[in-house]
C-alpha cells in the first residue's frame, strides 16, 4: 500500500491537478498520488471522482 | 432623487484600488462581472504611488549611481552625482505610467470607476462620498463586495507623523532635498531598503530597532549579509534600542532611544523616519453595517476563498491578514473574482514568496529547514554561495548564496533562501519549484544557462542530493 | 622505461579540462572512480579563459560604466572613464580566481591532473605529451575515455588570426588599450556581445554579417531589440556582406566586404575581429588509433548517452555537436561519468537554454511558435512586454518581453523566448517548467513577488490562458 501522506498533511499536486480536484469535488488530501515521489496526478484525481482511489488509502 | 446622490447597481463592488482590488476589479470584469471600483486616492494605492514602485524606483537609481562610484576594481572612475529633484521627477514619471496604465486596464476590462470614499450601508448597499465641495454622495447597491482597503503606516506613541520632523515611507519617498541625517525607526524590511537609498544618497544614516535583530523574520544568515552592505555603507544599526521621544534642538532633532534596561541615547538627525510596521484600514468602511468585525489584530478574516464571514462580501490584500505583500493581495483579489464569478478557486497555494530589495537582496518562498522540521519533514538542505558562481563573480556581487530545503525521503522541494544579487527574481524558479511537487532530482536535471546566477539554484539542489560539481558537498 | 615516459592506468580518461571534461571529472571522482584529466592549456578550458567568463566580466564592467553615464533620465550625473588596463586586471582576477578554483575542486574530488597534450595511442592507452623541452611524454591506460576537446574559432580565407590586425574573441578579450575602430565579422551571439563591449569603451563598431540577418537562429523579434540597442550605441551593422579582404593602410586596415551581388565596400579600422563561428577540436587526438572519425561537421557523433560508436569512448561538450554551450556540455560531462559509473544516466532533457549578453539580453528555451507547430503542436502563446511590467520601469530597462509557448489542448509548456533585463535568469524557470511538464496554469497559479521581472513570467503564462491582468489578452 502506497502511502503518501506527508508530515502536516502536505499533499504533493501542481496546481493545475489541486483545480480539477476541486472541480470534481475530490479532497485531495485523501488521494494517494502516483506521480515521482507519490506526487498526485491528473489521472489519480479523475481515478478517485470515480470512485476508485480515494477509499485505497488507509485512515493516518 | 436629489442631484448627487445617484443610486447604481453593481454585481461586485470593490472597494480600494491597489493590487488587491484592482486586479479583483479586472479579473471580475474579464468574467463578464458588472463590476465598480471605488477608490478615494489613487489608482494603483500604496504599492504602485507609495511602496513598492517609489521604493524600488529610488533603490535603482541611487543603486546605478552608487555601484558606478564605487567600481574601481573594475577598473572604472566616475563620481556620479544624484540631482534629487531629476531624480524624484523620474521616479514620478515612473509611478504615473502605472498607475495610468491600472486605471486604463480596468476600462478596458469593462470596470465602472468611481472616485470617493466607499462606506457600508446595509447589508447590499454602500454610499460613495465623493471628495470635494458640493460633490455629494452616491449610493450602490451590490450583490458581492470585495474589500481591499489595504494599510497604513502603524503610528508609534510620541511620533505622530507630521510629514515634516516625523516621516513615514510615503513622504520618505517623496522628499525635495537629501537629508543630511536621518533616524530610521525600525529594521525592517521597509526600513532597511530605504536606509540604503539615503545612504547612497549621502545622507547619515541610523537605524534603531526595539528587537535585537534586524530583519526579523528572516533567517540570521540571510540577514547578515545585508546588515553588513549597510554598514559598509556606513550607516549604523542599533539594536535593542525602542525610539521614546524627540525634541526639536537648533537646527534639526534629537531622537531618543532606551533600552529594556533603561539606558537612554540621543541621536542628533534631520528628520526622523518611523518605519515599524503598518496596520489594515477598516476605519472608513462602517463595517457594522454589514455585520463585520476586525479580528484582534484588526484584520478582516477570510477562508480559503477569500470570503469574510459574511457571505457576499471578500476581504483582498492588506486589509486580510500577513503577508501584507502586493502579490499576496494579487492573488487574493484573482480568487476572489473568480469565485463570484462561480469558478472552482481557491487560495491553495503552497508558498509566497518574498523580496528585500537591498544590496544584497534577498528573496524566499515555502519553508526553512527549522519550519521543515517543526512540520514533521526530515530536510535535506543544500546550499551555493555565490562567490563560486562565475556569473557572481563576473557582476562583481559575490555575496551571500542560495539555499535549497527538501523532504529528504521523497525529495520535495519545501522552501529556499537566497541572499545575494538578484536573489528577487531567483527565487521565482524555486517557487514554481514548489508549487509543482518538483523534487532536488527535478531541479538538478533542469539544464540551466552559463553563466547565469540561476546555476547557483541548480547547484544548492546538487548539493542537497550530495553531488554538486561547483562546490563542496557538505 | 625511460625518465620522461612512465606509464600509469586510470578507470577513466578525461581529455580537455574545459566545461564538459572538468565536470565529466569531478563527477566521476565523486563516483569514486580512478580518474585522470588531461589538459593542455589552462583549467576551465575556453569557457572560462577565453569565453563566457571572461566575456562576461568586460560586458558588466562596461555596462556598469554606460549605465552611469546615461541615467541623466533618472537624475544621474556621471562622465565615466574606464581604465582598460584596470578592468582587464579586474577580468583576469576573476578568471583565475574560477580557474584555480576548478582545479581545487578537481583535487577535492580525487582527480589525478596531468598536464600535456593528450593523443590515443591504441583502443585503451593514450600517451601525453608534456609541454616544454625535454619533459617527455606518459602514456596512459585506461578503461573508459571521455573527450572534452572544445572547439576553436573558424577561420575565414584570407584573414588568418595574427593576433594584431585580425584578431579573433580571445585576443579581443585581452586587448591592452582601447581601439578606435573595429570591424567585426559575424553578428552571432558571440560577435553581438563583443560589439557592445567595444562600443561602451568608445571604439567604433562595425558588424559585418554575410546572412542578411543578425543573430541567426533567433526569432527576428527577439533580436530586434538587439539591434536596435546597437544602434543606439553608436554600432553600424551591415548585413548581407561578406569579408572579403583586408590590407594595412597607413595607420590601420581596410577590410573589403562583398555582397551576393558582388558589390564591394571598404571599412578603414584599427583591428577586424572575426567571430563567424566555432569548429570542433580533434585533430590533436590521432583518432584513427582508436577507431574513431568524425562527421562530416566534425563533430564526434554520440548517443543519448555521451557514447561514440567506440563502446568505451565517450564525448561530450563542443565537440560532440551543437549547441556549442558550456551547460549543455557539462550536462554531457556529468551524464557521461554516470553512465561509465553504471548508473542509469541519460541525456534525456526536454531543453537546453541559451543566453545572449547583450543590452537587452536574450534568453530562449525550447520551441518556438512556429517549432511547436512544426512537431504537430497547436501551440497556445502567450506574452507580456517590459514596457507593462512595474518593475521594469523601475530598472529604466523596458525594451523587450517575455513570451510563453504551450500545447493549446494540454497547457503543457513547450518553450519560452525573452528578450530584455535579466533574460538569462528569467529563462531558468521556463526551463524547469518544461522540464517538469508543467502547464499554463501551473504557472500562471504560482505566486511571483512583487515587483520583479519574474511576474512577467507569470504575466505571459496569464495571456496565453487568455486572461492577463497587466496586458491586454489577445
Ligand atoms: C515603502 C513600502 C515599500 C513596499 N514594498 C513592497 C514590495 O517591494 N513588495 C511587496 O509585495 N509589497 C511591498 N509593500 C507593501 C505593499 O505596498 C502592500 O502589500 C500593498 O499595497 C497592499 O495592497 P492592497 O491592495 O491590499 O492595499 P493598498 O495598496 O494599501 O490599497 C488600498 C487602497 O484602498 C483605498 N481605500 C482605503 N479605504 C477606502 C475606502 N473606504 N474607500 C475607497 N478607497 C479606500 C486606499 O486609498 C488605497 O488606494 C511596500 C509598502 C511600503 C509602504
Ligand atoms: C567569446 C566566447 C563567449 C562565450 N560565451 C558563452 C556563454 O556565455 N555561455 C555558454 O554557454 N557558452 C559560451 N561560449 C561557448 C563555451 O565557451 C563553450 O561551449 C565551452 O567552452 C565548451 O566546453 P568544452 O569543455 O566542450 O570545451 P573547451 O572549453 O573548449 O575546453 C576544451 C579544452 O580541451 C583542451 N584540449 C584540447 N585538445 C586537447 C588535447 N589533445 N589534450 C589535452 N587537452 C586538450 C583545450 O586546451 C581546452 O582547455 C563562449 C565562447 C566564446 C569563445
Amino acid at each position: 500500500e502506497d502511502e503518501t501522506e506527508t508530515p502536516a498533511g502536505r499533499t504533493f499536486a501542481p496546481p493545475n491537478v489541486r483545480r480539477l480536484a476541486r472541480e470534481l469535488g475530490v479532497d485531495i488530501s485523501s488521494v494517494s498520488g502516483s506521480g515521482p515521489s507519490g506526487r498526485v496526478t491528473e489521472g489519480d484525481v479523475r481515478e478517485a471522482a470515480e470512485g476508485g482511489n480515494e477509499e485505497t488509502k488507509g485512515p493516518k | 432623487m436629489v442631484v448627487g446622490d445617484i443610486a447604481t447597481g453593481t454585481d461586485v463592488l470593490v472597494i480600494g484600488a491597489g493590487p488587491g482590488g484592482y486586479v479583483a476589479a479586472i479579473r471580475a470584469g474579464q468574467l463578464d462581472l458588472d463590476v465598480t471600483l471605488v477608490e478615494k486616492d489613487a489608482y494603483g494605492g500604496t504599492c504602485l504611488n507609495h511602496g513598492c514602485i517609489p521604493s524600488k524606483a529610488l533603490i535603482t537609481a541611487t543603486g546605478v549611481a552608487h555601484e558606478a562610484g564605487n567600481a574601481e576594481a573594475m577598473g572604472i572612475h566616475a563620481d556620479p552625482a544624484i540631482d534629487m529633484g531629476g531624480m524624484m521627477e523620474w521616479k514620478d514619471g515612473v509611478v504615473d505610467q502605472l498607475t495610468g496604465g491600472v486605471e486604463k486596464l480596468c476600462k478596458a476590462n469593462g470596470v465602472n470607476l468611481v472616485e470617493g470614499i466607499a462606506e457600508f450601508d446595509g447589508e447590499n448597499r454602500a454610499r460613495v462620498a465623493h471628495g470635494g465641495d458640493g460633490q455629494g454622495s452616491e449610493s450602490i447597491e451590490f450583490e458581492h463586495a470585495i474589500v481591499a482597503t489595504g494599510s497604513r503606516p502603524v503610528e508609534i506613541p510620541g511620533f505622530e507623523f507630521d510629514g515634516e520632523r516625523v516621516v513615514s515611507s510615503r513622504e520618505a519617498l517623496s522628499l525635495e532635498s537629501v537629508p543630511d541625517s536621518l533616524v530610521i525607526v525600525g529594521a525592517g524590511y521597509i526600513g532597511m531598503e530605504l536606509a540604503g537609498v539615503f545612504a547612497k544618497l549621502g545622507t547619515d544614516v541610523t537605524v534603531v530597532e526595539m528587537l535585537d535583530e534586524a530583519l526579523v523574520g528572516f533567517a540570521d544568515d540571510l540577514a547578515k549579509p545585508v546588515v553588513d552592505g549597510m554598514e559598509d555603507l556606513g550607516v549604523e544599526i542599533r539594536l535593542g534600542e525602542a525610539a521614546s521621544d524627540w525634541e526639536e534642538t537648533g537646527d534639526g532633532i534629537s531622537v531618543t532611544t532606551e533600552t529594556d534596561e533603561g539606558e537612554e541615547t540621543n541621536y542628533d538627525c534631520e528628520k526622523v523616519l518611523v518605519a515599524v510596521g503598518r496596520q489594515p484600514v477598516t476605519d472608513t468602511l462602517n463595517l457594522e453595517a454589514i455585520g463585520l468585525e476586525p479580528d484582534e489584530n484588526g484584520f478582516l478574516q477570510t477562508d480559503d476563498r477569500a470570503r469574510t464571514d459574511v457571505e457576499n462580501v471578500f476581504a483582498v490584500g492588506d486589509v486580510a491578514g500577513e503577508p501584507m505583500l502586493a502579490h499576496k493581495g494579487m492573488k487574493e483579489g484573482q480568487v476572489a473574482a473568480e469565485v463570484v464569478a462561480g469558478e472552482a478557486s481557491a487560495l491553495d497555494y503552497q508558498a509566497v514568496p518574498a523580496a528585500v530589495f537591498t544590496e544584497p537582496e534577498i528573496g524566499t518562498v515555502g519553508m526553512t529547514e527549522a519550519e521543515a522540521e517543526e512540520a514533521g519533514f526530515e530536510p535535506a538542505v543544500g546550499q551555493m554561495p555565490f562567490r563560486a558562481s562565475g556569473r557572481a563573480l563576473t557582476t562583481g556581487h559575490t555575496d551571500g548564496f542560495v539555499r535549497i530545503v527538501a523532504d529528504a525521503e521523497s525529495g520535495f522541494v519545501l522552501g529556499g533562501q537566497i541572499v545575494g544579487p538578484e536573489a528577487s527574481e531567483l527565487i521565482a524558479e524555486i517557487g514554481l519549484a514548489i508549487e509543482l511537487g518538483a523534487t532536488l532530482e527535478d531541479v538538478a536535471a533542469t539544464i540551466h544557462t552559463h553563466p547565469t546566477l540561476s546555476e547557483a539554484v541548480h547547484e544548492a539542489a546538487e548539493n542537497a542530493l550530495g553531488h554538486a560539481i561547483h562546490t563542496l558537498n557538505r
